[in-house]
């Protein structure tokens, strides 16, 4: 019975078996989740927001809760991309047997440049994630992702120096996402990563002040579910290259309605938060979901809902 | 091992002013003093963390103060109601045997140190509790804890129950081998420069995971950024900056 | 006890006696809502979106529903400003014993012009509000909000033509909320209101195709409230006229939340849908709340988390 | 008065495939048939709108297919619990006396015309009920119809209750006064079409408020645009664009 249901997609060369994959800075370097249960059955994992050096991130409180969602506010922290290299990718090979999805920060062409260089070379990372749409950083990330001109520069100059899959990961945070994802595509981008956060805030009744030290956060979670199923379907309409759509999606249903607006791949964010065993539970729900709905293979329904 | 489980509720009752005991049902292998669960509350996002206040093996309670919307809706559940609860999480307290140690807990970080003062004095400790309260009205725990402490002096700021002042006014003892506190973030920190020796806190911070996956409740230490879910709650007094 | 608490605010010489407003095309034309209770206890209240001429909207389904919230493609269905004057406006005042928000939104600026030229002579309307931010109708609206230019171009074509206060409404779909903000105050807007709805789209898995019959509709609901807020922050630091504030507001502490955010008046939408008695109960909740908090006047908190 | 109120589930059953009745208490006053409540389901933003299918001084009863996460969490709520219910809603199915009427539901569409078998009977009509289920194990109610009406005929579409057809197979009758009918969209288009006489149906349509603030159910009539809710759910066969 369920092996009459065919899970697997394709990216740009890279077969999943599934398309489920833990969105980044949700997931750490897997180790965490790995306690949990056998990473194998995922798509691919997304590590953690990777720069060229170490960040602290932002100071505390990082998160806050909001209706059906939460912000965050950790500002990518990491250990720096030598490290994530000699240590994380490399501990990552004793629980996951995957390629991983390398997910790259940054504050200035250079810096994503170097970054993505070094991940390039690493036999398990297989496919890199550009990602121009941080908004918890000052002066980077987000600047990239909210300017067609800029976030065409750097894809242009990341993929200049990557033989790995390219792709870029946008900001939902714009006017128009299409003409973002339009630009990339041109500046050879091999497919289009999104959404990212919606840039939100709380303040603390008491207090009066914001509850997240960094006044601003992203918004993440069910609440952002419709907006990002917009904007997967308004880029996979705009563009030719694949599309990994992500944005609230906390079950097998969700995965479903966005490869039908148009995304070949999903990640799954702030659920694993809130449930370790979030991904676990949609990749084992989505062979009865797709009998109840009559999908024989999940590749067959991208974009079915595009092309009306 | 630290996991889900649907735990069923055997008694939630207010004891004292916006404070509330839940105990419940569940598989405590590996719980420890100090370690804390992190409960979905229907109806809201993320979940809740909160501090293991006793167990056996048949469950455990918490005792948690009623301050925003979860933990409204918590003092609403009845016994029977089944919670989502993820647990155990956290390092815990360190283990001290035959030594002279202070517990000092403010408000409802009093409840983290009940488990720990009886496994202290399982472990041969003599154990000091000093507890700090507002007022009268909110103070909880405090027979049990004289039951297993060598002394138990509680401190209100209005002295309307035991000494007035601060949960300081309540050490009454001196030349402990160790501190294990827990309450209000001024508290820990007025406690780490004033006691002599060493000892340890138990913090608190915004969590989204509970469980080391999203750095969320990352704070810097002297041995850099650490996480209050994973590598903490307890902290050695001199890992903290102070 | 109630009267310890004064919850009057002031929006450009008009003082309302709360800051609850219920939002424009969740409370018609107030008629369905005065069976419910007595709706002197409001503010004031926002008509229902008025144009030029009569619309009929958009075909249904123009609802559908989201975590924490709800899309609508409503698409402006209203009689055109004529029959609002002659007959809703004219009606209201049988239950409703003050100054009105006139909610007006067009498609060219000649449209605007004589929809609020014809409003702004009524008397029992206390403020226009300009909607340059409807997302549910082609050709219009939202281009509006969406230009700087162009949103600047209406905002004084309209404030050459009327008396009243002249608020513009903004749109939330787009990269600079305060840059937009800016330009609207520059060219006479007496203050801004804001969120509108952030566009977004669900899927019926069945059906494969749109829930909505427009494709794509606006999300409002508790869901948007971060990013409601945090827009209203960035708007109110920027511009100095009066911000009116709404995006998700579900109770006493959300409306304490968005003005401690900048807000001076509050608006309720969706959450009158779900509960016809939402506004009555905010107002009812708010002396104590207010107690709770240390709040004396609410108009005190205004902007409190702005000037941190 | 159309109000909310706090209802308590007396019952909830199953009573056909994926098919459940739920009865509640409620003040009552102010129903009719042809009336729908909108039911508040915790976890869900928007009410979920429901016919009528019966109602006495004590409360009312409806019927639900489990179609979405809405109507699965409904069959999921035990006797004793309290639902936040709108009610009631519409404008109601008119009255006729001493007619001869024909009531054609499809599907769930079935459940509200049951209140109307009833007045309209005790009003002094000769009432013909037709109703189409998909296969036996759909049908429900059927009992119930046949208790008051002159003549209740069943068509499945498989043939595995009553004759096989759809619901127009279950008219066996002629030259009925009016007709009134409720199922789905293309059943009611069908029997507009069809049926030479005077009637009227029930239609449904994605609400947000249901009681005529949202413009969020409004289609276009003979006599411009009308809301569903409101001005609706029932429709003279000569109001529609069909
Ligand atoms: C390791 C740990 C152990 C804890 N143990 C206890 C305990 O035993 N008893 C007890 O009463 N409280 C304890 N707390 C605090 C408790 O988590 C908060 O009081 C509770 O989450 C508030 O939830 P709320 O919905 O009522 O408040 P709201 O303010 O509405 O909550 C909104 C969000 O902020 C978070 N939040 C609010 N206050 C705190 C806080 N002080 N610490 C962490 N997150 C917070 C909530 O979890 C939620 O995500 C502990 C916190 C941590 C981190
Ligand atoms: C006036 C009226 C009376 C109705 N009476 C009955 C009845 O007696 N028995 C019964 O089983 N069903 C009835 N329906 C349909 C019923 O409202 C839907 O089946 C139900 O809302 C589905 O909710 P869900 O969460 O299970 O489905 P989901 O598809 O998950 O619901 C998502 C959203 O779409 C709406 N929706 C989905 N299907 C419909 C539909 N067919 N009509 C209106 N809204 C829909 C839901 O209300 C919700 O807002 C009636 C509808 C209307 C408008
Ligand atoms: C705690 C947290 C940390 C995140 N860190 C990163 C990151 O380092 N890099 C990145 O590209 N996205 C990051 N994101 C964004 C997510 O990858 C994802 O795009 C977003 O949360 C939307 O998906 P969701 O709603 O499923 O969470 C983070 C999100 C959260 C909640
Ligand atoms: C059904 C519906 C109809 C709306 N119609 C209008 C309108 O005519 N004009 C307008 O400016 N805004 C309109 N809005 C937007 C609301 O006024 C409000 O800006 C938005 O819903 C956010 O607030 P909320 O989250 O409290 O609903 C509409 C919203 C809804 C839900
Ligand atoms: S709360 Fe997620 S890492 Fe600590
Ligand atoms: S559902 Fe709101 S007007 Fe009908």
């Amino acid at each position: 019975m369920v092996n009459k249901h065919d899970l697997s997609v394709e990216m740009s060369g890279l077969v999943l078996d599934n398309p489920v994959i833990p969105a980044s800075g949700t997931f750490g370097f897997g180790e965490e989740y790995a306690a949990f249960y056998d990473l194998d059955i995922l798509g691919s994992f997304a590590i953690k927001g990777t720069t060229r050096d170490a960040r602290a991130g932002n100071p505390t409180p990082r998160i806050a809760e909001c209706p059906a969602g939460m912000l965050n506010a950790v500002g990518l922290q990491n250990p720096g991309v030598d490290t994530v290299i000699s240590r994380e990718l490399q501990a990552i090979k004793s629980f996951f047997h995957k390629p991983v999805v390398a997910n790259i920060s940054g504050f200035s062409v250079e810096e994503y440049v170097d970054a993505c260089r070094k991940v390039d070379a690493c036999d398990n990372v297989g496919l890199i994630e550009l990602n121009i749409s941080c908004p918890n950083v000052h002066g980077g990330g987000m600047a990239f992702g909210t300017s067609p001109a800029m976030a065409a520069e750097v894809t242009a100059a990341v993929k200049a120096v990557v033989t790995k899959p390219l792709y870029v990961k946008l900001s939902p945070n714009v006017t128009d996402i299409a003409e973002i994802a339009l630009a990339c595509e041109a500046a050879g981008a091999d497919g289009l990563s999104l959404i990212n956060t919606l840039l939100g805030m709380r303040i603390d009744l008491r207090t009066r002040k914001p509850v997240l030290a960094n006044r601003m956060g992203g918004l993440s979670g069910p609440a952002v579910f419709p907006v990002a199923l917009r904007m997967v379907h308004q880029v996979a309409m705009a563009v030719k290259v694949p599309v990994i759509g992500m944005g609230g999606v906390a079950s097998a249903e969700d995965v479903i309605e966005m490869m039908m607006a148009g995304a070949t791949a999903v990640q799954v964010g702030s659920q694993n938060l809130v449930d370790p065993y979030a991904c676990k539970k949609i990749i084992e729900d989505l062979p009865a979901v797709m009998a109840r709905l009559g999908i024989g293979a999940l590749r067959d329904i991208i974009g079915a809902a595009v092309s009306v | 091992m630290t996991d889900t489980q649907r735990c069923t509720i055997v008694e939630n009752i207010n004891i004292a002013k916006d404070t509330w005991q839940m105990r419940l049902t569940a598989n405590t292998a590996g719980f420890a003093p100090g370690h804390f669960v992190n409960v979905a509350v229907p109806g809201f996002y993320l979940r809740r963390p909160l501090a293991v206040c006793d167990y056996d093996d048949a469950g455990f309670t918490m005792v948690y103060r009623t301050v925003g919307g979860g933990t409204h809706a918590l003092a609403q559940a009845q016994p029977g109601d089944v919670l989502d609860v993820l647990a155990p999480l956290g390092n815990g307290f360190s283990r001290r045997q035959n030594q002279k140690v202070l517990l000092a807990g403010g408000g409802v970080g009093l409840a983290p140190l009940y488990a720990l003062a009886k496994r202290l004095a399982a472990d041969g400790c003599a154990v000091d509790v000093a507890c700090g309260f507002n007022t009268a009205d909110e103070v909880y725990l405090f027979e049990a804890f004289t039951g297993v402490a060598a002394r138990c002096v509680a401190a209100t700021a209005d002295g309307s129950f035991g000494v007035r002042g601060l949960v300081n006014a309540a050490i009454t003892g001196e030349n402990y081998d160790w501190f294990y506190a827990c309450g209000p973030t001024a508290m820990l920190k007025a406690l780490c420069q004033t006691l002599p020796g060493g000892g340890e806190v138990s913090l608190e911070e915004r969590m989204a995971c509970g469980f080391g996956g999203c750095m969320g409740c990352a704070i810097e230490t002297v041995n850099g950024m650490k996480r209050v879910c994973k590598d903490g709650p307890v902290f050695q007094k001199g890992d903290l900056l102070w």
